[in-house]
């Protein structure tokens, strides 16, 4: 960005929460007046902040086309993918960036994750088969509506917007949650997958804990709707609860 | 699995938010949606003291405490919350229920005017029967 | 043992729900609302006791009173639970709410047979 | 102790850590990644892998567009053995549940790709990397034993009489700097486009495996020739996918002329034509923009000169059910919608060619390790890689590095000296002073604008000898004043400014041997274009620059001569049958 282009360039306030472990016992809001330029998403404000004007911002962010899923935050009150929301969406500001709602936090906007991650290894999420595997000659065939039975739930970037958004996880951080239920899901619908995902899914921490708030699906950027992955699962686990014999 | 995690990171946890359900509209609706179970338990409790009345023979009695204002007042009350139950659940049955045709699914728009379409005729028999029956 | 019952619980919830949607405001608008302000004419007594004499009409109106009850039930104790953060009384609390649909169920069923 | 210490959780990496846990499960592998291996910039790539799989295509057509869109410089032993080993690598993937779109009957589907005579780009919609990079890190979840470093950051190899013995890291959450033994290293740290200003790179690909290794003396290879892809958005450098054309996109300039007619591309036709027009080599349409631009038949826009990439004519279904993804960017990002509007698009830098210089198996000169994917140089991709050749490449050669380093690892067990243990006390000495406070100096930010803008003018799609070499002297004077730079943050946990401060310690020593390669070169070849000897020259620079680092710190540039196998050098021809 060049200096001309700034100088003549309206300001907007960006309030954003700072956190530093063993200095502060809660997050305090510090403001920072950051230019708005049209194309600007409040990725570009935070970034400005850190190159002009206080190095000693701390968040996650990397690819800035909403794909590697790194720099959720909440905005005004809101979980967003924070290089996908503009700046000119919030007018005269003041604009509030908080880190996602629901994690502990590290530092400034940087939650921890590593609780997610474990819930996502624990659905067992990879293909499962059963025998040796056929020789690397040819693919397991799988036809266009096959692809498209789990294609929705296998497009999740991580970015646990919906787990923020989520209460019920907020209330209660053991809670599987949407993602992790949802990628269950992906390979539940799998043509090519012979697992069987039930003793997780089925926990009262998994799928039975969800009461369907459908906020998931509302932030979710990626249009994934965990909130219907989770209430199919529950259609699919109580009629394998009533008829022990059905699978699936 | 994960390396390195003996010491145990100084992290900040926020407390419990009491009033999360007035942080947006979504949640809003959400809870009033919860809250109309109140409603469809009152409901329930309503036609239990109808059926009681009516076969005790005491419908006269019934159909006055009924008519009370404050009756009235908390019927239709209960008239709103089961019908914006009905309307919330129907519409959120596609959900639970992917049905699939020849490999793509249905939209759920189909399915939410099915079952909508259905509320309507048990409705319209429900009434038939209750008004004027076969007799 | 509540992961064994929590499909069934669900199951009753989420075919209370249907049943409650389709019939409630029905009733509702007719016995609550309408009638009592005069807009329509109570039936005969001897009407709605014919109804209520069918064994069909009977059986179903325990199922609708169980149903409804089970889905309010279930639908209280969450909501109760994440409005309140009380999550960790679940069981308690689940008692009380679904002890309080049997019971409906139950009045119900002495009131039909 | 570990036995197989792989950095970086992109796809190389991940690729590798499989190998590993799959040659001998009783092997101690781990993954060290700056951020958690989903979130690597793999999962960016959009368009799609190579790999034979067609009745009608052959290995060696896919040779021949490799060698060929390389301009010779590529190691055709290389590329024989990649060829061959990509069929499988991609079926693996599909075995492990990769999503790759299908045909009607159930067959992987495939689509043309920039420079390839033939369909045989496997994709997965335009969400290719982020599939391929998500199926990897799911399926290693599987291996309970693959130790996961997740969001550390490692600053220095531990090397030792040309043998190195592990690395020193930060964990950022914490700030602690550890010292992690390992017993072989496998750099798959990604590409380093972040060394110049408008790039398609996430903010994590600086290089950092590179710099790393050149630092302890191993030598990076063909560091001048750095990949302009066509299409990039013009604020953003967000990438729109070469699928766009492979699918029937056309590029326009002002007048809504194809103009990559009048630069030796073949002749317009309404449906895409494989190895011509839209569907050449990158680094030929890249140049033929700057021509455009010159001769003023580019568009000018607040971010720059553009030409107008076409796909209305695609009509919105096939643009949803093909590339959805660049709907999507161009909507949240530019605010246009592709079934209706042009997209604004200008060359963008891409991709590195070059890399650290490894053999087949990835092993670099110094004894127990090896780099796999962008950050190596095998080198597969010459002088111009080849759109969709690089996801087959990090996982060919990701799972041989790894197959190699437990090999070495297996029979490599003799115990640490202690001077590795010397050096980690060393470099943790060096980053705790690094993070102390100083308020004196330039931002980091600045520096690194003046490093990509230096960068940007002497290395950019043509260059010259006079500019690079001043270039080169502005680098030098820059490395100096980072020495120097403001540090703000002095605090433990979550440091990121002391991070950009290494990062940026490496990109300056990488951007010098850009720039030191591509002042050696004097001929044209691929993405390397002098202005002031702009034919190529096989008689002297049929060879890879290969550059050392000198004890005084400066970049020392020799050749290595290329293997040749099968294809003699010729005429790199495109849209003339
Ligand atoms: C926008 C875009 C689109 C592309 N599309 C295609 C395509 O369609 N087809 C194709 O074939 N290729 C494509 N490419 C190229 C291809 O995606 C990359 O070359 C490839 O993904 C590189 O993979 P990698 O595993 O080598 O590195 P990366 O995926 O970049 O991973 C690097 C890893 O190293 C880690 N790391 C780096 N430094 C450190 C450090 N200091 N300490 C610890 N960890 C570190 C990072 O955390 C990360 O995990 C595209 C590239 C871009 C930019
Ligand atoms: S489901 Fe959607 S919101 Fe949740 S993590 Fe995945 S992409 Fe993000
Ligand atoms: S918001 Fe939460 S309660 Fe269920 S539907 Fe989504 S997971
Ligand atoms: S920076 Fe990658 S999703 Fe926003």
């Amino acid at each position: 960005m060049t200096e001309s282009r700034q100088a003549g360039a309206r300001t907007i306030r960006m309030e954003v929460a700072r956190f530093r472990p063993g200095e502060d016992d809660a997050p305090v809001m510090q403001g920072y007046d950051v230019p708005v330029l049209p194309d600007w998403a409040v990725l570009d404000g935070l970034n400005h902040i850190k190159d002009r004007l206080d190095g000693s911002l701390s968040y996650r962010w990397s690819c800035r086309m909403g794909v590697c899923g790194s720099c959720g935050m909440t905005v005004n009150g809101e979980p967003r993918l924070t290089c996908g929301t503009f700046l000119t969406e919030y007018g005269e500001g003041p604009v509030r960036i908080e880190p996602l709602k629901g994690f502990p936090v590290i530092r400034d906007l940087v939650v921890d994750i590593d609780g997610f991650l474990a819930k996502l290894s624990s659905v067992r999420p990879w293909l499962i088969r059963q025998g040796e595997e056929p020789p690397l000659t040819a693919e397991y065939a799988q036809t266009p509506e096959q692809l498209e039975a789990y294609k929705q739930y296998s497009m999740c970037i991580n970015c646990l917007l919906c787990y923020s958004a989520c209460p019920v996880y907020v209330l209660d951080p053991d809670f599987l949650g949407p993602a992790a239920i949802a990628l269950a899901q992906r390979y539940n619908l799998d043509s090519r997958d012979m697992g069987d995902r039930f003793d997780v899914l089925s926990q009262d921490d998994a799928v039975w804990g969800c009461t369907f708030v459908g906020e998931c699906t509302k932030v979710c950027p990626k249009h994934v709707d965990p909130a219907e992955a989770i209430q199919r699962y529950k259609l699919t686990a109580a009629l394998r609860s009533v008829l022990p014999w059905s699978r699936r | 699995m994960k390396a390195g995690e003996e010491v145990p990171p100084a992290v900040h946890r926020p407390g419990r938010d009491r009033l999360w359900f007035t942080r947006s509209r979504g949640y809003a609706v959400f809870v009033l949606r919860e809250l109309t179970s109140v409603f469809v338990a009152w409901a329930v409790v309503f036609l239990l003291m109808l059926a009681a009345a009516v076969l005790g023979g005491r419908l006269a009695e019934f159909a006055a405490l009924a008519a009370r204002p404050w009756m009235v007042a908390i019927n239709v009350v209960t008239l709103v919350a089961t019908a914006f139950h009905a309307v919330t659940f129907l519409n959120l049955a596609p959900k639970a229920t992917v049905v699939r045709l020849d490999g793509y699914r249905l939209p759920a728009w189909l399915i939410q005017g099915g079952n909508h379409s259905l509320w309507l005729v048990v409705s319209a028999v429900v009434a038939f029967f209750v008004l004027r029956g076969f007799g | 043992m509540r992961r064994r019952l929590e499909p069934y619980l669900w199951l009753l919830f989420s075919g209370g729900g249907v049943v409650a949607a389709l019939l409630l405001p029905v009733l509702v608008l007719l016995f609550g609302v309408l009638m009592p302000l005069g807009v329509l004419e109570w039936p005969a007594p001897e009407h709605l006791s014919g109804l209520l004499g069918h064994a069909l009409v009977r059986a179903a109106f325990v199922v609708v009173v169980v149903l409804c009850l089970f889905h309010a039930a279930h639908r209280l104790r969450f909501t109760s639970e994440e409005l309140l953060g009380i999550g960790r009384f679940d069981v308690p609390i689940a008692i009380l709410c679904y002890g309080a649909a049997v019971a409906g169920g139950v009045v119900a069923v002495t009131l039909m047979v | 102790m570990i036995d197989v210490l792989i950095v970086g959780g992109g796809g190389a990496g991940l690729r590798a850590a499989v190998a590993v846990a799959e040659t001998d499960p009783a092997l101690k592998v781990a993954v060290v990644s700056k951020v958690y291996p989903m979130r690597s910039h793999t999962v960016s790539a959009e368009g799609g892998a190579a790999a034979v799989i067609g009745l009608d295509d052959t290995l060696d057509e896919h040779c021949y567009d490799t060698i060929s869109g390389g301009d010779w410089l590529c190691d055709q032993d290389a590329v024989e053995a990649f060829v061959a080993e990509a069929p499988a690598e991609l079926i693996r993937l599909e075995h492990w549940g990769c999503p790759w779109s299908r045909e009607r009957d159930g067959r992987v589907a495939v689509r043309p790709f920039g420079g390839m005579k033939k369909m045989r780009t496997w994709y997965a919609a335009d969400k290719t990397g982020f599939h391929l990079l998500h199926t990897l890190f799911q399926t290693t979840l599987k291996y309970q034993d693959i130790l996961r470093y997740d969001e550390w950051f490692v600053t220095k190899l531990l090397v030792d009489d040309g043998r190195v013995h592990g690395v020193v890291a930060v964990e950022l959450r914490t700030g602690r700097i550890e010292t992690v033994h390992a017993r072989t290293v496998i750099l798959a740290t990604g590409g380093c486009g972040r060394v110049f200003p408008f790039t398609t790179n996430a903010a994590i690909k600086t290089g950092d495996g590179m710099a790393l290794a050149y630092r302890e003396g191993a030598p990076l290879k063909d560091m001048e020739f750095v990949q302009y892809h066509p299409t990039g958005l013009p604020f953003t450098g967000i990438l729109i996918t070469e699928a766009a054309r492979a699918e029937g996109g056309w590029l326009l300039n002002k007048d809504g002329y194809r103009y990559l007619q009048d630069y030796d591309l073949g002749t317009p036709t309404p449906t895409p034509k494989l190895r011509s027009m839209e569907l050449g080599p990158r680094d030929r349409l890249s140049q033929a923009f700057v021509h455009e631009q010159r001769k003023g038949r580019t568009v000018d826009t607040p971010h720059g000169p553009v030409v107008h990439l076409d796909l209305r004519h695609l009509g919105e279904g096939r643009i949803e059910a093909r590339i959805p993804f660049v709907r999507e960017l161009c909507r949240s990002y530019q605010n246009l919608d592709p079934a209706t509007d042009l997209i604004p698009v200008r060359p963008v830098v891409h991709y590195m060619m070059g890399g650290v210089h490894t053999d087949l198996n990835g092993a670099t000169p110094i004894a127990g390790l090896f780099a796999a994917g962008e950050t190596a140089c095998v080198s597969i991709n010459g002088a111009n890689r080849l759109g969709s050749n690089s996801l087959p490449e990090i996982l060919v050669f990701g799972r041989r590095a790894g197959i190699a380093a437990a090999e070495f690892a297996r029979e490599h067990r003799e115990p640490q000296p202690a001077v590795a243990g010397a050096q980690g006390e060393d470099e943790r000495r060096r980053l705790l002073r690094a993070r102390e406070r100083h308020e004196g100096g330039e931002r980091i930010a600045g520096l690194r604008e003046r490093m990509q803008h230096t960068l940007e003018e002497a290395a950019g799609i043509y260059r010259t000898g006079g500019v690079l070499a001043k270039a080169a002297d502005t680098l030098a004077d820059l490395r100096e004043r980072a020495e120097y730079a403001r540090v703000e943050d002095d605090s433990g946990p979550f440091n990121t400014e002391l991070i950009s401060l290494q990062e940026l310690r490496g990109m300056l020593e990488i951007a010098q041997t850009i720039v030191a390669c591509a002042l050696n070169r004097q001929e044209s070849r691929g993405a390397h274009q002098r202005t002031d000897h702009t034919a190529r020259d096989d008689a002297t620079y049929l060879a890879h620059s290969l550059v050392h680092r000198a004890p005084d710190g400066t970049p020392s540039v020799g050749l290595l001569p290329v293997t040749i196998t099968r294809w003699p050098p010729g005429e790199r021809v495109y849209g003339r049958d």
